[in-house]
């Protein structure tokens, strides 16, 4: 009989995600993530040597679905990290479900139903879902800062959607009154005449959150710099990319003092972060940052797999069992853990962007312990999933409109018990 | 003058300028039935302008066209090509990337064709049609092009399309031809052969020729009308014409 | 506020002229489907940036972006459009390959992040004017935009350089006859068309940012401007760029939504109702 | 008559693979006129075009221009010593009105006086004078060969290529255009015409060459050839 | 036989076609799949492009148009497989004809430009009426339908399917232009002016080969969205739409079978390349450069050279 694990061969994994064009960044940062996990293992398990299988999605579906068809078919592959992009993770759960002898770990794709009301078994995420991280951040906002009315501006997709829905549910269930959202097109042009829009709603909103990613953030912040917006709003809020290490790099010092939540904060003061963005910095000569580190994670939760089920990739079904068992105590944005629908359950942290060692970075100003996907919701997910999912217009960002619904949804009980507790407890 | 006595073209006083200029100025004339007239005027007189200007390839300002007794004024091109009339053109416009068969084919509009629409001929090989393969033999060798029958036209030389632009006319068995300036850019030698074939077509149907050789033009056909200006400065026979006062002091007779 | 919203419109008319005046160069002018032009202005933008960064010189990025850009069209010119003038299928396709790589490049060279380019201090901040706020790189781009067009303009209709465009494009061989180097003249509208970009790519990018994917938006509206102008118009290139701005400032006021449809609707529509461009030229 | 001022060695022009001019010699001296016969077909537009390196034609052999060869040279090279040409079918430009066809080709002569420049044209053909503002494309066919010889006149050649300027204008131009040929000679013009229409070609050359089938057959003195009636019947069809 | 090579060349290759799942591996199938779907549509382009010289930046809309009527339909559950299909193909019916009425007027590089925004709208619309399109997300989990053949695990059967259809319309399509009619369209190309002088409804011709290009495109979308199982407005993008164009002259415009294999060379060195190297755009950028200046006609150029040096005498057309 042929032995089951034949020593020796190598072990395949594709990484799927955009690796050219606009989103290069996405797709690239997470594979450089994995190689360094990879290097730490001197590139091999055991004496089997891991081959990567890199493939580029352009960002478009259509390509993804074909990519992931080929490293099964032609590259045999078994595990595949990615894909990085929300549109992206909105389509890979149907390909997974029509494969599942092929196991997938998003690599940046955040959207919730991925690991939710979609779930697939072979789908795995170590990383974060837009809702996850920010649900504490909309409490934060409301609670601490003690914001009222505050107004969203997006791009109008799937991810910024999430984000706002986690907000708006943080913010509304713990005494904010309104969250206005604007949505533009995902590729804006110019900001300038939006900078004058915001400026004449100066009146009635207390605070600003940008809620985008990449290139646009650049495009807003410059304008609102431009426009001296500084002296009619307080500090900017931003959605978990907003302060992305790319951008900081990029933007000036009155970027300083911006809030935004995340599972990771590079700012973060833990010994295996310091190792993390050292090696990286050398390693790739640029710095490290929440992109690489989900790369970085989820080869080195794949690896505990492996570990656990003696490098057998080909039984799947075991191999998602030994990964959901993982528990990760020394990953550089802390410890992690996966609940029973595959996705991490974290810390979140509250961030704000300060001057460390001459260099804009992320702090950590305040820590949510043990956050699931469900959030505050964990204890009722299925009355939770029973809601619509995330719109660009749900939930709603009226107050009263929003108790109603969820009233509908979730039982008078809750609603009184937010009342009596004056929010979540 | 009138063989059959019927009106085939009646243009009544037809007017169109350009810009400033009045190409056509108030023109009349009239084409009975088996007739032919030859046009001729000095550069720019016009010519042309009424031959656009009664194919309906540029609208008119005012006037009235009848066309075997049907009003054509406003009609499209299509309509006016149904009713059997083809044109060449002074500056060649041919199919330039096809064959010289090919361009035949696509000017022989025989009834076939017309009756069954644009479309039911899609799944036809209708080229090898034996009638169809026939009539191009008979025009390509009334033109003299029996060599170049599968040579692209871009690759004819200059009098050759010249040649093909009348068997493009020629092909369709219209009922009245326009040539203008037929005999530009042919050798003498393909002149005569040429002029021998629209003479008898001049004798079989009804044409219309503008042409600034008179010898040639006079030997098609009796009637003669003279252009100027855009307006009709002398309309008769050649000795007519050429006694004509005005007409003399633009062509500088003695 | 309806003001501020109609002065940004005009910024954004001003830096889209820029582009679009270069690319009805080689567009109208030349009858060169240029999809390469957008490569020109972000690869000049990277320049400008990079300059920046390392002399602290806004002035010289400009300069060595038009400059860098400039020298790329001529290369574009005269190693593969030149071999295959008159056929716009392969130049379009040429430029279009042109773009593919340019647009590669830039992420082999600058890697993919988002980079910004800040803006030099005597542009910096902003004046009141008529209640509104106006930031001084605003009017500085208006201002830029009308010395560049009224250059232009008295360079193609005051020279004979225009005359021996238009003919040469009509009959390139013919004009050969007439013992102009007309390809000499070619290559030079195309590399004047490159530089434009360039030198936008770096203004525009220090209005906005620089990234990859940003050659194809830009294209995009500045192929907008064109259509609706008409090719080889330069009023309509003017009166384009100022539709498309104000369209988009206003739409991305009122209708952030439906922006993107606003700004294709009324260009198709005039296309449907005009051929050619509001004021194409018969040809 | 002066030295040679074009001169053409044993020729051969090859569209592709089609060999079209062979083996052509002929000479155009100074102060000349000289006229190249031949039925449609024969290769006559294709030896003009030879000579300025026009169009995908494959060259082969010398052209020697005042004694300079111009194998190497460009078209806009050889146009520019002083070789101006009249296509046939005239090649205008649509995008340009009249006026700027004559601007776009004007190059200053060497004296102020005797130069052709468009004020000149313009008086010489006020047919086309009165049309100025027209795109060169919209005037009527005779118009448009007139604009030809214009713009060809105002670059102030040394000499002149003609492809058959006959075509399409009236009898009265024509005889104009001989009129203008025998000034431009005396004004220091050589002249080379292709022509179909036999009276104006005698009328205007003092030589004559016959093309057949891509060969010259004839070479000789123009009041030979009006007198030869055999070779016009052989060579031309007359 | 001789003077119909080409003819034979083509069943030649649809029979060896159908043979080769007898020989490959799925992944080698799934190839096919996707170059025959990509290629209807540059087929469909080639055929206006060479036909009628009228280069479509509309084509992908239409595929995108099919495969959206689908997906909408089959996700809300409103119509199931085979009406869906039935209703999509209406759909671009519809579409086309108004489009086709559109555009009727644009000539040339005018085509192009009112193509390419009549396509930049209907992609706005796509991402922005997100109510009914999901926007940028797109709508995927389409299911194969429960055809004889079709089924889970093997993509065998899907592949016959799309060979069918495909065959059909590429000997479809060279009857087509073989035909008066496509005599008559590139009759249209040389001189519309004559055409009409001659009393052809040039009008009626042009608006119905856009009827025949877009009708390709809409099967195009149908196996899209069948065999990727989703839709999004990726599809509809300028970049698509440039793809098609670049895949077309790449393998020569004025050939189906050109167009036909430019996508294949296109779509194969895509996948090929970019699992060994992560700049692949510019190698096949610079491909393109290579090819456009030795072979302006396309790849298909350089394999009918090649042909006439093998098979001394064939009767290699210079006109096309
Ligand atoms: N489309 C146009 N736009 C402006 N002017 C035009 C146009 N067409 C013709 N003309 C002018 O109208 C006048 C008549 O032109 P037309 O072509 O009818 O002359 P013609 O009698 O045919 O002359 P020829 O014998 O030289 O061909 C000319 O002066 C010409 O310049
Ligand atoms: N572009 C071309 N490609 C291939 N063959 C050509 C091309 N142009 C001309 N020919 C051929 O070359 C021969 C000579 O053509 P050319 O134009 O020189 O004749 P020509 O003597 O000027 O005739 P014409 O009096 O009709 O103007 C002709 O047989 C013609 O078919
Ligand atoms: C572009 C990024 C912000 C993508 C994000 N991670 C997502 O899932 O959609
Ligand atoms: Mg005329
Ligand atoms: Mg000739």
């Amino acid at each position: 009989a042929t032995p089951a694990t034949p020593t020796g061969e190598p072990i395949g994994i594709g990484v799927v995600g955009p690796m050219t064009g606009w989103a290069t960044v996405y797709g690239e940062n997470v594979v450089q993530g994995v190689q360094l996990a990879l290097d730490e293992v001197g590139g091999k398990y055991k004496d089997r040597p891991i081959k990567l299988y890199i493939e580029d999605t352009k960002a478009e579906v259509e390509v993804m679905v074909t990519k992931l068809d080929s490293l099964k078919q032609r590259d045999k592959v078994n595990i595949i990290i990615g894909p990085s992009l929300g549109h992206e993770g909105d389509a890979a759960p149907g390909w997974a479900k029509k494969n599942l002898d092929v196991l997938m770990m998003p690599g940046y794709a955040a959207p919730q139903d991925m690991t939710m009301r979609d779930r697939t078994p072979n789908i795995i995420r170590a990383g974060w879902t837009a809702d996850q991280v920010i649900f504490n951040f909309g409490q934060f906002v409301a609670k601490d800062l003690k914001y009222k009315k505050v107004i969203v501006v997006g791009q109008d997709y799937a991810y910024p959607w999430g984000q706002a829905a986690g907000f708006k549910r943080g913010f509304l269930e713990n005494g904010g009154q309104e969250v206005k959202t604007i949505w533009h097109p995902v590729e804006m042009l110019d900001f300038s005449s939006m900078m004058g829009q915001l400026q004449t709603m100066a009146k009635d909103y207390d605070a600003v959150m940008y809620n985008g990613g990449g290139a646009q953030v650049i495009a807003f912040w410059k304008q609102w710099e431009q426009y001296g917006m500084g002296k009619l709003y307080p500090q900017l809020l931003g959605g978990a990319n907003i302060p992305d290490v790319p951008i900081l790099t990029e933007v000036s010092e009155s970027f300083e003092g911006l809030y935004s939540s995340m599972h990771y904060a590079d700012g973060m003061d833990l010994p295996a972060n310091k190792k993390f963005k050292e090696d990286f910095q050398k390693k790739f000569n640029k710095q490290a940052d929440a992109i690489a580190l989900q790369g970085y994670d989820t080869m080195k939760v794949i690896l505990k797999g492996l570990e656990a089920t003696e490098g057998k990739t080909e039984d799947i079904a075991a191999l998602e069992k030994a990964i959901l068992a993982v528990k990760v105590t020394d990953s550089p944005r802390g410890h992690f853990y996966f609940d029973e629908y595959g996705q991490a359950v974290q810390d979140i942290y509250i961030k704000q962007v300060k001057k460390v060692d001459g260099k804009l970075a992320n702090v950590v100003v305040k820590t949510y312990k043990d956050v699931t996907q469900f959030g505050p919701y964990e204890s009722i997910k299925d009355k939770y999933m029973s809601m619509p999912p995330d719109g660009r217009d749900y939930p709603s960002g009226n107050l009263s409109e929003y108790t109603a619904d969820i009233t509908k949804y979730l039982g008078q009980s809750y609603v009184d018990d937010l009342k009596k507790n004056g929010g979540w407890k | 003058m009138t063989k059959e006595g019927k009106p085939a073209l009646t243009v009544r006083s037809l007017s169109k300028s350009f810009g400033g200029v009045k190409a056509i100025d108030n023109v009349s004339l009239t084409l009975d039935a088996g007739c032919s007239r030859v046009l001729i005027g000095p550069n720019g007189a016009g010519k042309t302008t009424l031959f656009n200007l009664i194919t309906g390839e540029i609208p008119m300002d005012e006037g009235e066209i009848y066309l075997f007794g049907v009003d054509i004024s406003q009609a499209k091109i299509q309509k006016r090509s149904e009713l059997g009339l083809t044109r060449t053109y002074q500056i060649s416009n041919l199919f330039k990337e096809l064959t010289v068969e090919e361009n035949l084919y696509l000017s022989l509009k025989d009834k076939q064709w017309n009756s069954q629409g644009d479309f039911s001929s899609l799944w036809t090989s209708w080229m090898k049609s034996y009638k169809r393969v026939q009539r191009i033999e008979e025009v390509l060798a009334s033109v003299g092009l029996e060599g170049k029958r599968q040579t692209l036209v871009s690759s004819l030389a200059h009098g050759e399309q010249r040649q093909l632009e009348l068997g493009m006319a020629i092909s369709s068995n219209p009922r009245i031809i326009f040539f203008d300036e037929p005999m530009a850019g042919l050798s003498p030698n393909e002149r005569v052969f040429m002029g021998k074939l629209i003479r008898k077509l001049a004798a079989e149907k009804i044409i219309l020729v503008i042409e600034h050789d008179m010898d040639f033009a006079l030997s098609l056909t009796d009637d003669v009308t003279v252009l100027d200006h855009g307006r009709v400065i002398a309309e008769g026979r050649p000795e007519e014409i050429k006694s004509n006062p005005e007409v003399k002091k633009i062509y500088k007779l003695g | 506020m309806f003001l501020s919203t109609f002065f940004n419109g005009l910024t954004l008319a001003a830096l889209l002229f820029i582009m679009a005046i270069g690319l009805n160069l080689s567009f109208g002018l030349l009858r060169v489907v240029n999809l390469s032009h957008g490569a020109f202005y972000l690869f000049g933008g990277y320049i400008g940036l990079s300059v920046l960064k390392s002399t602290g010189h806004w002035w010289l990025g400009v300069l060595c972006g038009a400059l860098v850009a400039g020298g790329i069209a001529a290369i574009e010119e005269i190693f593969f459009l030149r071999r295959v003038r008159g056929k716009s299928t392969l130049e379009t396709l040429i430029t279009l390959s042109m773009a593919i790589i340019i647009s590669d490049l830039i992420v082999v060279i600058w890697g993919g992040n988002p980079k910004m380019i800040a803006i030099p201090k005597a542009l910096k901040g902003f004046v009141s004017l008529f209640t509104v706020n106006v930031p001084i790189y605003n009017l500085f781009l208006l201002t830029f935009a009308c010395v560049i067009g009224l250059g232009l303009w008295l360079l193609i209709n005051k020279t004979k350089m225009g005359m021996i465009i238009r003919a040469g494009v009509d009959n390139f061989e013919m004009v050969s006859a007439l013992g102009i180097n007309i390809r000499l003249v070619f290559t030079l509208v195309f590399s004047l068309a490159g530089f434009m970009a360039g030198m936008a790519g770096v203004i525009g990018g220090t209005f906005l940012m620089v990234a990859p994917g940003e050659d194809w938006r830009i294209l995009t509206y500045t192929l907008l401007i064109i259509i609706i102008g008409g090719m080889g118009s330069f009023g309509g290139t003017i009166i384009g760029s100022i539709i498309i701005g104000l369209i988009f400032s206003f739409g991305s006021v009122y209708v952030p939504q439906f922006s993107l449809f606003l700004m294709f609707a009324p260009v198709a529509l005039t296309l449907v109702i005009r051929p050619k461009g509001l004021f194409g030229r018969t040809l | 008559m002066g030295e040679a001022i074009l001169k053409i060695n044993n020729l051969n022009s090859y569209y592709g693979k089609s060999h079209v001019l062979q083996e052509v010699s002929l000479t155009v001296n100074s102060l000349e006129r000289v006229a190249v016969l031949g039925r449609n077909g024969m290769g006559k537009s294709t030896l003009l075009k030879s000579i300025l390196r026009l169009q995908d034609i494959k060259v082969e052999g010398d052209v020697l221009f005042k004694g300079e060869t111009l194998n190497q040279a460009k078209t806009y090279e050889i146009a520019k010593k002083g070789i101006a040409y009249v296509p046939q079918g005239w090649l205008l430009f649509p995008s340009l009105s009249v006026e700027e066809h004559l601007l776009v080709a004007y190059r200053p002569g060497k004296s102020k006086a005797k130069e052709w420049n468009p004020e000149r044209i313009f008086e010489l053909f006020p047919e086309i004078a009165a049309r100025r503002k027209v795109s060169g494309t919209k005037l009527s066919g005779g118009e448009q060969q007139i604009l030809a010889i214009g713009r060809a006149l105002v670059s102030n050649p040394e000499i002149l290529l003609m492809d058959e300027p006959s075509e399409g204008i009236s009898t009265m131009v024509i005889d104009r255009v001989i009129d203008l040929c025998h000034q431009l000679t005396e004004q220091g013009i050589s002249i080379l015409i292709v022509e179909q229409n036999l009276e104006l070609a005698l009328r205007v050359a003092q030589r004559v060459y016959v093309l057949v089938n891509g060969r010259i057959v004839y070479e000789g003195t123009a009041e030979d050839f009006r007198a030869d009636k055999e070779s016009q019947h052989q060579f031309l069809g007359v | 036989m001789r003077k119909n090579y080409k003819l034979w060349a083509l069943i030649i290759s649809i029979l060896l076609l159908a043979a080769i799942p007898l020989v490959v591996d799925q992944f080698f199938i799934t190839m096919l799949i996707r170059i025959m779907y990509f290629g209807l549509l540059s087929v469909a382009f080639t055929f206006l492009a060479g036909q009628l010289g009228l280069f479509s930046l509309m084509v992908p809309v239409f595929m995108g148009i099919s495969a959206y009527t689908i997906a909408i339909l089959e996700s809300k559950e409103i119509l199931l497989f085979p009406y869906s299909v039935l209703v999509a193909l209406g759909i671009i019916l519809a579409f086309a004809a108004l489009a086709g009425f559109l555009v009727n007027r644009s000539k040339e590089v005018y085509f192009l430009m009112l193509t390419l925004v009549l396509g930049q709208l209907v992609w706005a619309i796509v991402l922005q009426w997100v109510s009914l399109t999901k926007g940028t997300n797109g709508i995927s989990g389409i299911e194969v339908p429960h055809l004889w053949g079709l089924g889970q695990g093997s993509n065998v059967g899907f592949y016959y399917y799309t060979l069918a259809v495909f065959s059909l319309v590429v000997l479809g399509l060279t009857a087509i232009m073989r035909s008066s009619f496509g005599l008559k369209l590139r009759g249209i190309r040389e001189s519309e002016s004559r055409m009409i002088m001659l009393g052809y409804n040039v009008a009626l011709l042009k608006w119905a080969a856009f009827m025949i290009s877009s009708f390709i495109a809409g099967l195009a979308g149908i196996f899209y969205v069948y065999y990727s199982g989703l839709i999004n407005p990726d599809s509809i993008s300028l970049n698509s739409a440039n793809q098609v164009m670049i895949a077309s002259i790449f393998g020569g415009v004025n050939s189906i079978i050109g167009a036909i294999l430019g996508t294949g060379i296109i779509k194969t060195l895509e996948i090929v390349l970019s699992g060994s190297t992560q700049r692949y755009l510019l190698i096949i950028g610079i491909l393109f450069l290579v090819v456009i200046m030795f072979a302006p006609k396309g790849v298909i150029d350089i394999m009918e050279r090649v042909m006439n040096k093998l098979w001394k005498g064939s009767p290699y057309d210079k006109r096309r």
